[in-house]
């Protein structure tokens, strides 16, 4: 028995600091979310729709999905490579899961972009 | 019968201090080198040496290696071989700093420089004040220096047998030492380890008493295997032991509390040692506060509901002393004895802590015999360092601070030796196989089945006999009487038998092995007890209260063929400095 | 060698007695994964919202509606407590709190904040 | 009145596979610690092995799962802990026999490090000087005493004992990067750094539960990411 040499692959310092930079932007995000409708609530579409035109917000958004998704990858994978022992196994996985985070970007940057 | 064999330039029993010093000048000096060690390296009981270890670096208090020499002839109570301190002595220095640079984290001073404490029979100036003259790494340093040892073989490469128990030396017709039969715990299946070269380092033997600070893994095994290579031990008689154990459990209190201030009271509250060693008070050597700590006991001046212990008092140094110097002992002392010493003196009694006696070796590592003709000559190939060996340096009492030295500068010594020897004897010796059956013999008798004795009742009987035949005290009377009763012990052992025959990880096998060993080694003790009608050092003989240099001032022999006792004289003249010639021993 | 590879291996995880940081942290693990689960449910709201009037209503309706409720208080729950603990670890990653006893407090602490919080949102949702 | 014990039985010479067996010692045994009794057990019954040494806390031989929880058997006081005492070997390691478990993978693991103190100055005659402010820096991590207690209850170890070294040899790691004397930081930043070794280390904090020194080996892992993060800005 000996230690599997994986070779020094210097992800490990990136992943981890970006699941931790993702999971602040987000907090930060949700704070001013929750903040904004507890202080003054929309419960129109139509003021709903113009606060969600302003750019800032869109660009908040933005930030915030991008963070969600990478946060979501970086924490995925740590579970597949807890559990998921079959190397083939795990790659098909992180794949799917990859696949999915990368269609739900589009979906939410198509979203962002459109109705405008 | 099929053995696999395995085949290196040097075989090394023992993994504590002085296998692996050893070891590790021999990794560095190119040889191939294997270790053997019943336990994981970091598991031997180097691991609980506390308080530190000696050298006269004078960081702390002016010293001179020429002051530390007369400590330790004097400690010795002139039994140890001048030509060897002075030798210890001198190293000392150079392998401390050496130890250092392997990555000891030794206990600093504002200097930078290591720091360094007071300890018993520490004196400058050849017997005027207390000294300070052993180095710490804290209260743990058997702990740092054995991590750090093993840290450097695993660096240097050495080859380890983790967990093989060593059943026999292998001694080929001419004499010469070829190797060792050893048993693997994982798989119960023995090896031959063929060595061109073998230096025995397995310790001590502090399991033959009952109480004990020693290990459960302490059993003597490295010296009953010599005793039964024909090799005899020397001065077994003297075993050292120590004034400050848990009182009912033995396990150990470093020196180095009294080293940093702290004092023994008894159940009047009086600080005796004040009468037993005006000068050197708590600081005296182990022997004498041993003694002492009895007498006050026998007298009634214990303490407790039974007056059965002493008082340890240390809440005086301070709190922040206390957790940065003395942790360990903090920790030891809360867990076993249910008192933070920081508020409660520990309750302490004397416990079986070292043997001075063993395997008898010169200053090279080398191990010695009398031959027919002329004096001692060394045994080929074979070698002893550490607790197991008597080089001697301790004579009849060992200082505190010095065993972890003597480890560290003969180890050191016998691989540079060893390393010379190679060079002379580049080839393999043959193994004889009639070698090996012996060896195997003395295994398969444990494969006997059927109804016998418990190797656990002989091993319990063992140790309380030990304990009150050849204890702190001893006369004619008690000692015969203790040498007939091993000698019945000895003889229920032959019809033991185990219950579990299984093979894997069979420990009660290994404890029976362990046990054959600690018998051998407490009849060399006893044997040796019995004969030497005198009081010295450690052996203290209520029939002969008096040290007895004109028939007395040498060394014992024990051979276990018949059970015979030889003697050989003290080596008085040191290497190049003038002898120190026997004085009365005050402190 | 055989019996090497037949060795057992004991792991029963409901034997060995988890600390409650190791609670915490497979908590923080099994919300996270709900949560990533979560994800296509929530830009579908979010499109639904924004697509027009009627759509908005009705994701309002859904969210309004007793079992939308119900879901979003559960998912609250997992989200804050994610949060909670996401925050402990980002703590604990800078050396804050990483005694045996403080950790400790700091588990418990985010098991009861959360619960502080969910209850919180649910009367402010009433 | 007697104290019960449930322990954990394998032995591959005979049983197929682990099994519970009952143990009874009576009150007045004189057992203190846990380790008493398990030597009473096996005057008992020579079958039982385990591991053992020092029987004080400091050679770290005798670390067992102890009603659920990792500690060393010599120093775990009997009375505290809940009838029949369950004795189980160290979780995750494959078992060889009884509570003796093959704990080869942790030591390699430890060997990893190079848990070795590596200077490249030329010797000095004395030793390297070092203040007490910086000896003190090794204080909480030298102590070690390899006893497995903590990396046996890590579940990343448990998940990836080949690829994450566990809180006992990242200790290590953090033990010689600490060291005033080393010189090797660099190198050993760079063997650290990937997604296995030390990142798999996710503050759980079930080493600092168990140690049975008090040590903490997730402040050491902390204080090795903070290094890593530094010298990556």
């Amino acid at each position: 028995m000996r230690p599997r040499p994986t070779g020094s692959a210097h992800s490990g310092l990136g992943e981890w600091l970006l699941q931790r930079v993702t999971a602040v932007y987000m907090g930060v995000f949700v704070l001013y979310f929750v903040l904004r409708f507890a202080i003054a609530p929309i419960d129109v579409y139509a003021a709903w729709k113009v606060w969600f035109a302003s750019v800032a917000v869109r660009i908040g958004f933005a930030l915030f999905f991008a963070s969600a998704l990478l946060h979501s990858w970086v924490g995925m994978r740590s579970v597949f490579m807890d559990y998921v022992k079959p190397m083939w196994l795990r790659f098909v996985v992180q794949l799917v899961t990859a696949t999915v985070l990368l269609i739900l970007a589009l979906w939410v940057a198509q979203i962002l972009l459109g109705n405008t | 019968m099929n053995i696999p064999r395995r085949r290196f330039d040097c075989l090394v029993i023992g993994a504590g201090g002085a296998g692996l010093r050893t070891a590790l000048q021999l990794a560095q000096g190119e040889a191939h080198v294997a270790v053997v060690s019943k336990v994981f390296p970091t598991r031997s009981h180097t691991v609980a040496a506390q308080g530190g270890i000696n050298a006269a670096l004078g960081n702390v208090l002016p010293d001179d290696w020429h002051w530390h020499m007369y400590d330790t002839v004097k400690g010795s109570d002139y039994l140890g071989d001048q030509d060897a301190i002075e030798y210890m002595c001198r190293a000392a220095a150079r392998v401390i700093i050496e130890l250092e640079h392997y990555g000891v984290p030794f206990t600093r001073l504002d200097s930078g420089r290591i720091y360094q404490r007071p300890f018993g029979g520490q004196s400058q100036n050849f017997g005027g004040d207390q000294a300070a003259r052993t180095c710490p790494a804290a209260d743990r340093t058997g702990h740092a220096m054995l991590h750090t040892l093993y840290q450097q073989n695993l660096r240097a490469k050495t080859y380890f047998f983790d967990e093989f128990f060593a059943i026999d030396l292998l001694m080929d017709d001419q004499g010469y030492a070829v190797g060792a039969l050893v048993l693997e715990l994982e798989t119960g299946e023995p090896l031959v380890i063929e060595a061109r070269t073998i230096l025995l380092a397995t310790g001590g033997n502090g399991r033959m008493y009952r109480t004990t600070s020693n290990a459960l893994i302490n059993t003597g095994d490295g010296m009953a295997m010599a005793l039964r290579a024909g090799i005899p031990l020397q001065d077994m008689e003297f075993y050292q032991i120590h004034p400050t154990g848990i009182a009912g459990l033995g396990a150990l209190i470093s020196e180095g509390v009294r080293g940093e201030g702290g004092y023994l009271i008894n159940g009047e509250g009086e600080r005796f040692m004040e009468r037993y060693a005006p000068h050197a008070k708590d600081l005296a050597s182990r022997d004498v506060v041993s003694r002492s700590i009895v007498t006050e006991v026998r007298e009634g001046r214990g303490c407790g509901p039974k007056k059965d212990y002493v008082l340890l008092k240390l809440d005086h140094l301070g709190t922040d002393i206390i957790k940065k110097r003395l942790p360990g002992i903090r920790e030891l002392a809360m867990r076993f004895a249910h008192v933070d010493p920081v508020e409660r003196p520990i309750p302490v009694y004397p416990t079986a802590h070292y043997v001075m006696g063993g395997i008898p070796t010169d200053r090279f590592g080398r191990v010695v015999v009398p031959v027919a003709h002329g004096p001692e000559e060394a045994v080929p190939g074979l070698y002893a360092v550490g607790e197991c060996a008597c080089v001697s340096v301790h004579g009849a009492n060992r200082l505190g601070g010095n065993s972890l030295l003597d480890l560290v500068v003969f180890g050191r010594a016998a691989g540079n030796h060893m390393l010379g020897y190679l060079e002379e004897n580049r080839y393999h010796r043959l193994v004889p196989e009639k070698a090996i059956d012996k060896a195997m013999t003395h295994l398969t008798r444990w494969d006997r089945k059927g109804d016998g004795e418990s190797v656990d009742d002989v091993r319990e009987t063992l140790r309380k006999t030990m304990e009150d035949y050849c204890g702190v005290f001893r006369t004619q009377e008690v000692l015969d009487e203790g040498i007939k009763r091993v000698v019945e012990l000895d003889q229920r052992l032959q019809h033991a038998t185990l219950r579990d025959h299984s093979k894997i990880f069979n420990t009660a096998r290994i404890e029976a092995l362990e046990l054959e060993n600690l018998m051998d080694v407490s009849m060399a003790t006893v044997v040796s007890a019995a004969a030497r009608k005198e009081s010295r050092g450690a052996h203290s003989r209520l029939d002969y209260p008096k040290r007895d240099d004109k028939n007395w001032l040498k060394h014992t022999l024990f051979f276990q063929d018949g059970n015979v006792l030889d003697y050989k004289p003290v080596r008085m003249k040191p290497l190049t400095v003038d002898p120190f010639p026997p004085k009365e021993r005050v402190y | 060698m055989e019996h090497i590879s037949k060795r057992p291996v004991y792991l029963n995880l409901f034997k060995i007695r988890l600390p409650i940081g190791g609670v915490v942290s497979i908590l923080h693990r099994v919300t996270g994964v709900f949560l990533v689960l979560l994800l296509p449910p929530a830009i579908y709201l979010l499109q639904q919202s924004l697509q027009s009037a009627a759509t908005f209503e009705s994701t309002v309706r859904i969210l309004g509606s007793l079992p939308g409720r119900a879901l979003l208080l559960i998912v609250t729950w997992m989200f804050v407590q994610h949060l909670y603990s996401g925050i402990r670890h980002l703590l604990l990653d800078v050396d804050i709190g990483v005694e045996r006893t403080t950790a400790r407090r700091s588990a418990w602490l985010t098991l009861v904040v959360s619960v502080v919080t969910l209850l919180l949102i649910g009367l402010w949702m009433t | 009145m007697t104290i019960r014990f449930s322990i954990y039985r394998y032995n591959p010479e005979n049983d197929r596979r682990p099994y519970m067996q009952s143990y009874e010692l009576q009150n007045d045994c004189g057992a203190v610690m846990l380790l008493d009794a398990l030597l009473l057990i096996k005057q008992q019954d020579d079958s039982l092995s385990f591991r053992r040494s020092c029987r004080e806390g400091v050679c770290g031989s005798d670390a067992v799962n102890i009603n659920g929880r990792n500690g060393l058997a010599c120093i775990t006081p009997l009375k505290d802990l809940k009838q029949p005492v369950e004795v189980r070997p160290l979780p995750g390691r494959p078992v060889i026999r009884d509570l003796v478990v093959d704990l080869s993978q942790f030591y390699a693991q430890y060997r990893a490090v190079k848990p070795w103190l590596i200077n490249n100055d030329p010797v000095p005659e004395i030793e390297r000087l070092q203040s007490p402010a910086e000896r003190d820096s090794l204080d909480g991590l030298y102590e070690c005493i390899l006893c497995a207690c903590c990396s046996t209850s890590c579940p990343s170890f448990w998940w990836n004992p080949d690829r994450f070294l566990g809180p006992a040899a990242l200790l290590q790691a953090w033990r010689f990067l600490a060291d005033s004397r080393d010189q090797a930081t660099g190198e050993r930043l760079d063997d650290l750094e990937d997604p296995y070794r030390l990142f798999r280390c996710h503050t759980i904090m079930n080493c600092v539960e168990v140690c049975p020194k008090e040590l903490n080996p997730t402040r050491a892992i902390s204080q090795i990411k903070e290094m890593l993060v530094r010298r990556s800005l």
